[in-house]
């Protein structure tokens, strides 16, 4: 289709149509991830969930979106006006902006940049500002309190959590995310593998930085009603739900690409450690798994006590057999397509993977103190970041000097940042000294 | 030569109880009691320990060397001088310690004593106040006692000789809130003061006549300046010396102070009335004999003091009814036997009975301390009796404790005394028949005592009467080991006529050795061995005759000494007042001195202060005056004058200077334009 | 692509101008703050068409991402409700003002002089597309020493912001 | 390709809102973020004249730029912060105590 589009615009054709992609799925994908996290909070604690809006409420999510949407839209009677309205904008805004350097797959990505590891944290690190002036803009004290905890925890773990990534960028060599994936393919092993501890730090880091639970001190709503959030209601606030969520998207993405070796398959890299051999069944793994949905939800059709639900059922059936058509078919297709199809599937599986470990914290860890807080990313996330990324530039000289293996070479390193993890963690054990938690 | 690790570190024997006192004054008050008795205690145990060691460590060396010097450093390097005859000397008194025999003695009894002291006062003063500061002043003396019996030069000497003193004071008047007390503390440095007095002058004398003051060249000094016998000079210095012992040690005229320091706590009289430093004289005597054998009329003085006393002693101790006013009348005539040993040349004998003195009455204090302790503080013979039932420990030591001083064989006493009047009797019959007197005497008074406490019918107030308890034992265990020593402490000198072989008297000859050749013939003695026979069986008789009148007095016939008294009326009144001694003190200095004080006290007030001083203020008010005239209005004047210029001119600058940062940027911005504009000028016309 | 680099430099310039002109000028100094921040990423806009992508990053990273976010922080610290309803400037504003635009002025006149004298050679074409690389290699070889000495500089900056931000040192 | 000049007339303009920002403002942290902007200007040159001569140094030199605004308005906003809890203000001509 080349022809049809004149030749000036037509690097710009396919970015378009992917971040029109992005912005139109995020929501949704946003949605289920409630739907996701109700359900499994609900599984953890022995519950069903949401069951009644479709079955096994899977069309909550939209319900939801309904009724936020239609909510009325109250703006506080002294709130600075300007800030108010900005400040979710703004949060979503940049929640968005980040995906444009996220690769998907090999070629499903908005826009390569050489410095797409950078572009991401710099973006990531606006959003504070929707949550900073929304908790200003808002002229409440509960608000105020929020947006100031999440300035001082983002900026504290930001620290932290990039430090986690130096260390793989050293390994990769290279700021662009896919040189970061090839980077993985070439060495063939996901720098999980090689390097726990960056992995670890950008975990905890994370999870901090999307102020997700046991780390969700700004919206306490023990201590503080809802944060940052407090005043909010109906469309803005969801606005903030949503960049929350897309936050925790990408902090999953970057994770993915970086640590998990991004859109390849497991044992992608066989042939790099065994020559001439390689393994190809994890192809069939995607289309086997979503044939496996669909069959299950053929069966459970019709046990749906109404109609409406029995078909909805079968709809989604259908779609996860369409799908898992389409993920065989792609087998057969050129690289390109079947590696950006399977790429997406395993990107977006392992994305999940790492959101399910999010609520999977979330449902087990007792909220931190605020102090305790700050201690925990000073003094001990933030030297053994240090420790680590020093270990990783002696582990690249040994590869360089003396040709170790690209494991075997990360081996003292992980060794001794364990040890250094060990120490520091016992020389931070009297922790629980009760201080005075203000933000400072 | 290097001596071996206790000769060479003899020093630090005074600087523990130095250290634990230091403790005790400055950080006492927040120290627990068992934790001072336990700091103070035990570093008088370790300085006994080192006594000890340095003891044996003495005997261990032949018999001619038994002389350690530790010199810690130069305290006045003086410098040269001439002395009497015109040579010219250094003076050099060091912080220098020596030991030889005398010394070893010494600290053994001072520190073996003293820690058995402590130990009993911990028990002793346990319910009173001031608890650290007791044992702050006891360690302190201990100190000084160390000091004075290891000095090795009479200026040291006189070092400890006052600390001695001084600490007697303090402890004397321990409880500083009963007048008596501090009178009696203040009465004992004001006499002390007097003795001290000629024990200084004594000292200048010294080192203007011989050139040094160490004790190791007095000897020397003397044999190379070639004093004949009875040079007026060394008599002098004796005589002076004399009179400082007489302080110190309670002789006639300077003892009145002795029985009033009976009002310090009871271990103290124990402790420093009584063991220690009141034989600081005799030590000083025996010390320097080297002098004294070279002045016999001086010997004879102090021969005559000390008999004269002994018997005026005993005889005012007859009468008295305080049991520590007899001990301490018992003391100063026993103190008078001392130094009739030293006046008839039996040092080494005055030496002995003051070792064995320190036992016998040390314990006799400790154990009346025990009974007054039992008696709730009750210190009247006449409200005691039949407590021997009671106490049974208190009540059995000191039987033996008054054994040996009434000299009954073969009680330490009986050693020591026979000892001293057997030379005495060599020496001057008279000196023996007085000596002997007392002896009686001594006895009779002091079973008085017992008879009084402990035996008849109890004269107690009943009040007290039922919580009459035996002390604890922290106070009895020392009680029982003097008792012990008391016994068996004089065997370590048994004579030769009973077939020992007096090893002490041995052991202390050395420091005597100049005696020998000195020491004149005797003047008639027995020199037979059956004469001392009968002089000891002599004075056994004479002490069993006392027991038994005592007996007969305050056992049989109770209403008897009444009778007497009456009978003898005037001069029974005239004991009973210790002679009126403390009156004619009074009439004869006291008051002097008071009118003194009060006549320059006038001066002072209408003199001094009338003419010098409010003149003095008067003319100083007039000159300033004056200058306060010239200070406003030249100096203030010119002063305003200039700060009114300098407001004036500097208005500008302060105008600039207003402490804002902007105003500042601004000026930075001006100069910045000024710089600006003139490099566009310049370039401007380098264009054309 | 004259044309779009163009568009964007102008575009660029006019907001970061405006919105300094608005930050200087509010009243309220959480609006200035925003202002500044938005001049900020103006500038970066305007580094990123000068193909310094590094510096963009930079200058989004450290000033709009880390110091920015310090300002607002301690804004927020120091509440100012009160000192808003007070003058914003000082007695000397209009000397001050007029000043500064004479030095304004100077410059300028120095700028068109030089525009018209000393003719500025024009832009090189293209400078290497790895200017990440680029820059790190000065960095880390011709600028060692400095780099080092600035680290130094912002470890002693952040013993006195600690001591200095610290209620009991 | 857009003149040099431009960029530096840019600069200019925003480094003159600077100094009026920092001369007449009364509150300090206004102040300090002119500075910012003053710093920002300077960057802006430096950057400009690196792409005309083709070469990274500028870059590098507003590299420490941009490290030294970190440092002074780390330590500026400590100041500011201490010194609003001994005055409760920030305003810079109650700021007066430099004059002794």
């Amino acid at each position: 289709m080349g022809h049809l589009i004149p030749q000036a615009i037509l690097p710009y054709v396919l970015p378009v149509v992917y971040a029109v992609v992005i912005v139109m799925v995020l929501p949704l994908l946003a949605g289920y991830i409630v739907l996701m996290e109700r359900k499994v909070m609900a599984d953890m604690q022995a519950r069903l969930g949401p069951m009644r809006v479709g079955p096994h409420g899977l069309l909550q999510p939209i319900a939801d979106a309904v009724k936020l949407l239609l909510k009325e839209d109250i703006i506080p009677e002294n709130a600075d006006r300007l800030m108010f309205w900005l400040a979710p904008l703004v949060s979503v805004t940049m929640a968005l902006l980040a995906y444009s350097a996220l690769p998907i797959g090999p070629e499903f990505q908005i826009a390569d940049l050489n410095i797409g590891l950078l572009f991401i944290l710099a973006i990531s690190s606006l959003g504070i500002y929707g949550i900073v002036l929304g908790g200003w803009a808002s002229n409440s004290h509960y608000s105020l309190l929020g947006a100031l905890r999440s300035a001082a925890q983002l900026v504290s773990y930001e620290t932290a959590a990039g430090l986690g990534l130096v260390s793989v960028l050293l390994l990769a060599g290279s700021l662009s995310m896919k040189d970061i994936v090839q980077a993985q393919l070439d060495q063939g092993v996901w720098f999980i593998f090689s390097v726990p501890f960056g992995f670890f730090i950008y975990l905890v880091g994370s999870i901090a930085e999307t102020n997700r639970a046991p780390f969700d001190l700004p919206e306490a709503e023990s201590e503080l009603v809802a944060g940052y959030m407090t005043e909010y209601s109906g469309f803005r606030w969801s606005l903030y739900f949503l960049a929350e969520y897309a936050n925790m998207v990408i902090v999953a993405g970057i994770a993915t690409t970086v640590f998990l070796g991004g859109w390849l398959r497991p044992l992608a890299s066989f042939h790099e450690h065994f020559p001439g051999t390689s393994i190809e069944w994890p192809d069939a793994f995607p289309s086997l798994l979503t044939l496996g949905v669909a069959f299950y939800c053929l069966s459970l059709a019709p046990k749906q006590p109404v109609k409406i639900q029995k078909i909805v059922m079968l709809a989604v059936a259908i779609l996860c057999f369409i799908l898992s058509g389409a993920l065989l078919g792609a087998l057969f297709a050129p690289t390109g397509v079947m590696q950006g199809i399977h790429g997406a599937f395993w990107f977006m599986a392992k994305v999940f993977a790492y959101l399910y470990a999010f609520l999977w914290f979330r449902f087990t860890f007792p909220r931190y103190r605020f102090d305790q807080l700050m201690r925990l990313g000073w003094r001990f996330l933030i030297p053994l970041a240090l420790v680590n990324v020093i270990g990783v530039g002696v582990a690249i000289v040994l590869r360089q000097q003396l040709g170790w293996g690209p494991v075997a070479s990360l081996i003292p390193t992980t060794l001794a940042t364990l040890g250094v993890a060990i120490w520091l963690a016992k020389d931070d054990a009297p922790a629980a000294t009760v201080q005075t938690a203000d933000g400072e | 030569m290097i001596q071996p690790f206790f000769l060479d570190h003899i020093w630090l024997i005074p600087m523990f109880p130095l250290l634990t006192a230091a403790a005790m004054l400055f950080y006492g008050r927040r120290l627990a009691n068992n934790i001072v008795s336990a700091l103070c205690v035990g570093s008088v145990g370790l300085s006994f320990l080192f006594s000890l060691g340095a003891f044996f460590q003495l005997i261990a060396k032949p018999e001619g060397e038994r002389l350690a010097t530790k010199i810690l450093f130069e305290w006045i390097p003086a410098g040269p001088y001439h002395m009497l005859d015109g040579r010219l000397a250094h003076f050099l008194a060091d912080w220098g310690f020596q030991i030889d025999p005398l010394s070893a003695v010494m600290i053994l009894v001072v520190t073996g004593v003293g820690f058995l002291i402590h130990v009993y006062s911990t028990g002793y003063m346990a319910h009173e106040g001031g608890y650290y500061r007791f044992f702050g002043y006891l360690n302190l003396f201990m100190f000084a006692m160390l000091i004075l019996v290891l000095a090795n030069n009479l200026l040291l000497l006189f070092v400890g000789w006052e600390g001695v003193g001084t600490c007697s004071y303090l402890l004397i008047g321990f409880y500083f809130h009963r007048k008596s007390a501090s009178d009696a503390g203040k009465k004992a440095f004001i006499v002390n003061r007097v003795g001290d007095a000629g024990f200084l002058l004594g000292i200048f004398l010294t080192s203007a006549l011989l050139g040094t003051i160490r004790f190791t060249e007095i000897g020397p000094a003397l044999a190379a300046g070639h004093f004949k016998m009875g040079d007026p000079l060394i008599t002098a210095i004796a005589l002076l010396f004399f009179v400082g012992a007489t302080g110190k040690s309670a002789q006639i005229p300077l003892y009145v102070w002795l029985p009033d320091a009976m009002e310090g706590p009871t271990p103290v009289s124990a402790l420093i009335h009584a063991a220690t430093m009141v034989t600081a004289g005799v030590y000083m005597v025996t010390r320097t004999n080297a002098i004294y054998q070279l002045a016999p009329k001086a010997m004879a003085v102090v021969a005559l003091v000390g008999a004269v006393t002994a018997l005026f002693a005993a005889s005012i101790g007859v009468v008295q009814n305080d049991i520590k006013k007899v001990l301490a009348y018992s003391t100063v005539s026993q103190l008078g036997y001392m130094f009739l040993a030293c006046g008839v040349g039996a040092f080494t004998a005055g030496i002995f009975h003051l070792m064995t003195h320190a036992f016998f009455k040390g314990l006799l204090f400790l154990a009346a301390g025990s009974v007054i302790h039992a008696l709730s503080g009750e210190q009247d013979m006449r409200k005691m009796g039949a407590l021997s039932k009671k106490i049974p420990v208190t009540y059995w030591t000191m039987l033996i404790a008054t054994l040996a001083i009434a000299g009954i064989f073969p009680f330490a006493g009986f050693l020591s005394k026979d000892l001293i009047l057997g030379k005495a009797y060599e020496k001057d019959v008279t000196l023996w028949a007085i000596g002997y007197f007392t002896a009686g005497m001594t006895a009779f008074y002091m079973f008085r005592l017992i008879f009084m406490t402990f035996h008849g019918t109890s004269r107690v107030e009943h009040d007290v009467e039922h919580h009459i308890h035996e002390s604890p034992r922290s106070m009895l265990v020392p009680l029982v080991i003097l008792a012990a020593l008391s016994i068996i402490g004089g065997w370590i000198s048994w004579p030769e006529i009973l077939g020992g072989n007096s090893h002490f008297v041995r052991f202390l000859e050395p420091i005597v050795g100049v005696a020998h050749e000195l020491r004149p013939e005797p003047a008639h003695g027995p020199g037979s061995r059956m004469g001392e026979i009968y002089l000891m069986l002599m004075s056994e008789g004479l002490v069993v005759l006392g027991i038994l009148f005592a007996w007969y007095l305050y056992i049989k016939r109770t209403e008897l000494p009444e009778k007497i008294a009456k009978s003898l009326g005037g001069f029974y009144r005239l004991v009973y007042n210790k002679y009126y001694v403390d009156q004619i003190y009074d009439a004869l200095f006291v008051n002097r001195a008071k009118d003194l004080g009060l006549a320059l006290g006038a001066f002072d007030a209408n003199v001094i202060d009338g003419l010098g001083v409010n003149g003095a203020g008067w003319l100083t008010r007039a000159i300033s005056r004056i200058s306060m005239w010239w200070d406003t209005w030249i100096v203030d004047g010119s002063v305003k004058v200039g700060a009114r210029l300098v407001w004036v001119l500097s208005f500008p600058v302060r105008m600039m200077q207003a402490g804002l940062v902007q105003s500042y940027m601004l000026f930075i911005v001006i100069g910045l334009i000024g710089f600006l504009g003139y490099y566009l000028y310049l370039a401007h016309h380098a264009m054309h | 692509m004259y044309v779009l680099n163009s568009i964007l430099f102008y575009f660029f310039s006019a907001l970061a101008i405006a919105s300094a002109i608005l930050m200087v000028t509010r009243r309220n100094i959480v609006h200035a703050a925003v202002f500044l921040i938005t001049t900020l990423l103006a500038t970066a806009g305007i580094f990123l068409q000068l193909q310094a992508e590094f510096l963009f990053i930079v200058q989004v990273i450290l000033y709009v991402g880390g110091i920015m976010v310090l300002f607002v922080f301690v804004i927020m610290l120091v509440n100012l409700d009160v000192s808003m309803r007070l003058v914003q400037f000082n007695r000397q504003w209009f000397v001050a003002g007029a000043l500064a635009l004479v030095l304004g002025a100077q410059v300028l006149f120095a700028l068109w002089a030089g525009h018209t004298s000393l003719r500025l050679p024009a832009m090189q074409v293209d400078i290497s597309p790895k200017n990440t690389e680029a820059v790190a290699d000065a960095l880390f070889s011709k600028y060692m020493l400095p780099f080092e000495i600035a680290s130094i500089l912002l470890l002693v900056a952040m013993i006195g912001a600690v001591v200095m931000a610290k209620r009991r040192v | 390709m857009i003149p040099v000049d431009h960029y530096l007339f840019l600069s200019l303009a925003l480094f003159t809102i600077g100094v009026i920002g920092v001369l007449t403002r009364r509150n300090v942290i206004i102040m300090l973020m002119s500075i910012e902007l003053i710093l920002n200007a300077v960057n802006i040159n430096l950057m400009a004249f690196s792409r005309m001569w083709g070469s990274v140094d500028g870059q590098v030199f507003a590299i420490f730029i941009i490290t030294d605004a970190a440092a002074e308005a780390a330590v500026g906003l400590g100041i500011i912060l201490a010194f609003f809890r001994n005055r409760e203000t920030v305003l810079a001509d109650e700021m007066d105590i430099l004059k002794w």
